[in-house]
């Protein structure tokens, strides 16, 4: 297994727990949504699967304890695509090119290695044509898909994204999701969102629920719609 | 309560400078009580549109009555009293450091008698009574829209201007927005709502204001 | 500030080479007597020109230097007393102190047309690269670039903010209490928006891989010659020297 | 996360600070108001997380500053390094606690930038920058003052109403802080009463 969760449990000082006992496994190359509603710690267990917080239980990556590894190789291993674009720029480069490269860069990685993980990430964000954009002329949906590439381009084996669509327009919403349909295949995906949404059909099948602190699942999508589910996971497509 | 209509947009044209104009010649009236979903994609001037109401930009041409105020007028506080809007970065920009002061806000600015009550009332009717000594930016991304909402119906405006304010909302929080949308609308309030949600449009909005290919329509 | 122009000697120098000039010429200053600087002073006008902004240069030293040039004259010539008192036309002046003002404003021009030919010529991320390639602490080319993009955002937010005051009925009239309030009013939810997603910003940095290994690569790496190493040691020996000469001097 | 004087977040705070420095520095001139307002960042980075990062932070903003705007800026880096040491150093003793503290930090902070600022202004710029101050200058001389005073003098008048308003004004947004935020910003004990 590559990633393997168990009995992961995280409290602020002096608060109850956000989560606990939540216990999973995945293959590289799965995807996995866990979907809770507002305020039920999402962003913290998106930091906390990432291995950014002091948790408490089992977080492995292929045996190996994802929150003592080195910056380096934690930085190849796991990346975060959040729900605000801007706060994801470096503010590093000026070009958009320059962007996506900043990750690669402080690998020391060489300028070759350098230029092929930029170049290819661009493209296959459909962003090659934006390479020398100053980014802060960007579109809100071009600097989320560059905040993607950015992550992309640190070759991650495991990608979070929590809430990636939150803030963009229909259409922004819309290129995403065909971008996400084919990431490499070999990278496990964790989708965090407040409910299963229209994007994610074909996407992934397999869901956890966040509740009050308590998990419950995987449920399919199918059984998703199928079994009554706590109040606040919220449903596309079911009358509001 | 006059049965005027709430907003009057005459020959309403507006463009960016060295953009292209997003409209031409727009001419729209909406009663009280009236609850408008805004669609259309990206880009077509559905927040601009918005922005024109809130008299944040002003018009190429044309004319825009909001309960008898001129947007556009010199004295921001005509318009504070008759409009409250819920922009995108509502949430993000919270001007006190207690909810029931940021709620209480615009009725102060107003001179309105009471503040204080008004804003208990507002987190009343939106069920988040319970945040009001809370400092905003420890709330949750739902409680935060809720207050940004809050904040914007406590002075009883005429006119509500939501952007998206469905964005990232879970099942109970979007509930308590339909409801309150519903509740304001039965008081008189006009709202118009712009979304990308359909399954939301359906569940507030009696008429649409379609931004599409062919120009905009309203059904 | 930046101003593009032909390709020239100066603007293929790494600007690493571009500030060891500006410290001999900074060197220059307490050093040599007013005839020499301004010399110095036509040198770089000419460079200037040679770099495709000669006119703006001296449009904006001329802008910046003639008030400063007058407040010399006036203070230094007459209302300080130095010296002698000679006769300027109607009024009692100082010929000692005339000279000294005129010692100040060549040093000024000098050191102040440099640093505009600096300034016109490199942009802060051509400055951060350099750094970068010179081995320096990334946190060093950071904080070089990123306030300048950090700059718009806070101006977008700053915007909204304004927006949402005005809807909310407050607005800045012409008054000056009123702007101080608009002011006061903006500030403090920017700022605290801002200081509270500061340490989102920072871990999307760390997982980015910032300062996360020693050596940092570069997408356009510099290459700098042999050559211009040691022209640049030797600029910077010809500053020391000259700062040595001050000391023997003085 | 990297923890310490040089954590990511406090250069992240750093470049908030050069950010604000910059932007609202331009506001002040654009809207005509008679402060600078240029080191509301570099006192907020000096509160939250001491002299070393605020002092960097003035130092860095006149440098940025001057490479984008011009360079006379730039001459008075040191000043603005003053201000962010100074301010940390108060801040450290409790000065940011109170309000009336604040506004005393806001002359500290004058009278120490003083030190530096008027030696600049007679050894580079003889004692005249070109600007309105220079009026006062030469009235202090026409006075009989001598150029040391009458430069102390403009110097100290001429930035303790923007130096007050800032040390109060960060006072005032520090108080506003979210709960967390002290534990965002250790440093910041030390302001919190």
């Amino acid at each position: 297994m590559a990633l393997n969760v168990s009995d992961l449990s995280f409290s602020w000082p002096g608060k109850p727990p956000l989560f606990r006992g939540l216990s999973f496994a995945l293959a590289p190359g799965e995807r996995l949504s866990i979907l809770a509603g507002n305020g039920m710690g999402k962003t913290t267990l998106a930091r906390g699967l990432a291995g950014f917080l002091t948790t408490e239980g089992g977080l492995y990556w292929q045996g190996e304890a994802l929150n003592s590894m080195s910056r380096a190789d934690h930085a190849r291993l796991v990346q975060i695509v959040g729900q605000r674009p801007h706060l994801q720029l470096s503010g590093r480069g000026y070009s958009l090119r320059e962007e996506v490269a900043f990750g690669p860069e402080n690998l020391g990685l060489p300028v070759a290695e350098i230029r092929a993980r930029t170049a290819e990430a661009l493209h296959f964000l459909n962003l090659t044509h934006l390479a020398e954009r100053d980014c802060r002329r960007l579109s809100g949906g071009e600097t989320q898909r560059a905040a993607l590439a950015g992550a992309l381009a640190m070759r991650p084996r495991l990608l979070i994204l929590d809430e990636p669509m939150t803030d963009l327009d229909a259409e922004s919403r819309d290129a995403l999701a065909g971008h996400l349909r084919s990431l490499p295949w070999e990278m496990a995906v964790i989708f965090l969102d407040i409910g299963w949404q229209s994007w994610m059909a074909g996407l992934v099948d397999r869901h956890l629920l966040l509740d009050q602190g308590e998990m419950h699942g995987p449920l399919t999508t199918e059984a998703l719609f199928a079994t009554p589910l706590p109040e606040r996971i919220f449903l596309a497509g079911q009358p509001a | 309560m006059t049965r005027e209509d709430t907003v009057i947009a005459e020959d309403l044209s507006f463009g960016y400078p060295g953009q292209a104009r997003l409209f031409e010649r727009l001419s729209l009236r909406f009663a009280p009580g009236t609850v408008v979903a805004v669609l259309g994609p990206n880009g077509r001037g559905k927040s601009s549109l918005l922005r024109l109401f809130a008299g944040l930009e002003q018009p190429l041409a044309g004319r825009i009555s909001v309960a008898g105020v001129d947007p556009a007028g010199p004295e921001a506080r005509d318009l504070a009293r008759v409009a409250g809007m819920v922009a995108q970065s509502s949430d993000r920009h919270f001007l006190r450091t207690k909810v029931q002061d940021e709620v209480a806000l615009t009725a102060r600015n107003l001179y309105l008698p009471d503040p204080a009550a008004l804003a208990a009332q507002a987190l009343e009717r939106l069920g988040i009574t319970g945040l009001a000594a809370q400092h905003p930016l420890d709330l949750d991304a739902g409680e935060k829209r809720l207050v940004a909402l809050a904040s914007a119906i406590a002075h009883g405006p005429r006119l509500l201007l939501l952007d998206e304010i469905q964005r990232g909302l879970d099942r109970i929080n979007r509930q308590k927005v339909i409801r309150l949308i519903r509740a304001e609308a039965a008081q008189g309030t006009t709202i118009l709502a712009v979304t990308h949600d359909r399954d939301f449009a359906e569940a507030i909005a009696g008429a649409e204001l379609v931004f599409g290919d062919d120009g905009i329509r309203l059904t | 500030m930046y101003r593009p122009g032909p390709d020239t000697l100066w603007r293929r120098a790494s600007p690493l080479t571009r500030l060891a000039v500006l410290a001999v010429v900074a060197a220059m200053l307490p050093l040599w007597p007013a005839p020499v600087l301004l010399g110095a002073l036509c040198l770089a006008l000419a460079g200037a020109a040679g770099l495709g902004f000669g006119r703006a240069l001296g449009l904006r030293l001329l802008v910046l230097m003639s008030p400063v040039g007058l407040a010399l004259g006036l203070v230094h010539g007459f209302l300080i007393e130095r010296g002698p008192p000679g006769i300027c036309g109607p009024f009692a002046c100082y010929p000692e102190g005339l000279r000294y003002a005129l010692l100040v404003f060549s040093r000024l021009a000098l050191l102040l047309s440099v640093s505009l030919i600096f300034v016109m010529t490199t942009r802060p991320s051509d400055l951060a690269r350099a750094l970068d390639g010179a081995g320096v602490r990334p946190s060093v080319s950071y904080l070089l670039t990123a306030p300048l993009s950090l700059v718009e955002s806070v101006g977008q937010e700053a915007r909204q903010i304004r927006d949402s005051l005005q809807m909310r009925g407050l607005s800045a009239r012409s008054t000056l209490r009123e702007r101080f309030r608009m002011l006061a009013g903006m500030v403090n939810p920017l700022v605290r928006g801002l200081i509270t997603e500061a340490p989102i910003r920072a871990e999307a940095l760390e997982m980015r891989g910032f300062r996360a290994s020693p050596k940092r690569g570069l997408i356009d790496p510099v290459e700098e010659t042999a050559r211009e190493i040691w022209l640049r040691r030797g600029l910077l020996a010809l500053a020391l020297l000259q700062l040595g000469l001050l000391l023997l001097w003085r | 996360m990297t923890s310490g004087l040089f954590s990511t977040r406090n250069l992240v705070l750093a470049a908030i600070g050069i950010a604000l420095n910059i932007a609202l520095g331009q506001t002040a001139s654009f809207l005509k108001l008679p402060i600078f307002l240029d080191s509301i960042g570099t006192v907020l980075a000096a509160v939250l997380a001491g002299p070393v990062i605020g002092g960097l932070t003035g130092l860095l903003t006149n440098l940025l500053w001057g490479l984008i705007q011009g360079p006379t800026v730039a001459f008075f880096a040191p000043v603005a390094l003053v201000i962010g040491v100074v301010a940390g150093l108060l801040a450290r003793a409790g000065f940011f606690r109170e309000i009336w503290q604040a506004a005393l930090s806001g002359v500290i902070i004058t009278i120490a930038l003083a030190f530096v600022a008027v030696p600049i202004r007679i050894y580079l710029f003889g004692g005249v920058t070109g600007s309105g101050a220079d009026f006062l200058t030469a009235y202090l001389l026409r006075l009989g003052q001598d150029l040391f005073p009458s430069v102390l003098t403009t110097v100290l008048g001429w930035n303790i109403a923007d130096k007050v308003l800032t040390a109060v004004l960060v006072w005032g947004i520090v108080r506003g802080l979210p709960g967390r935020a002290s534990s965002d910003w250790p440093f910041l004990a030390h302001s919190r009463a």
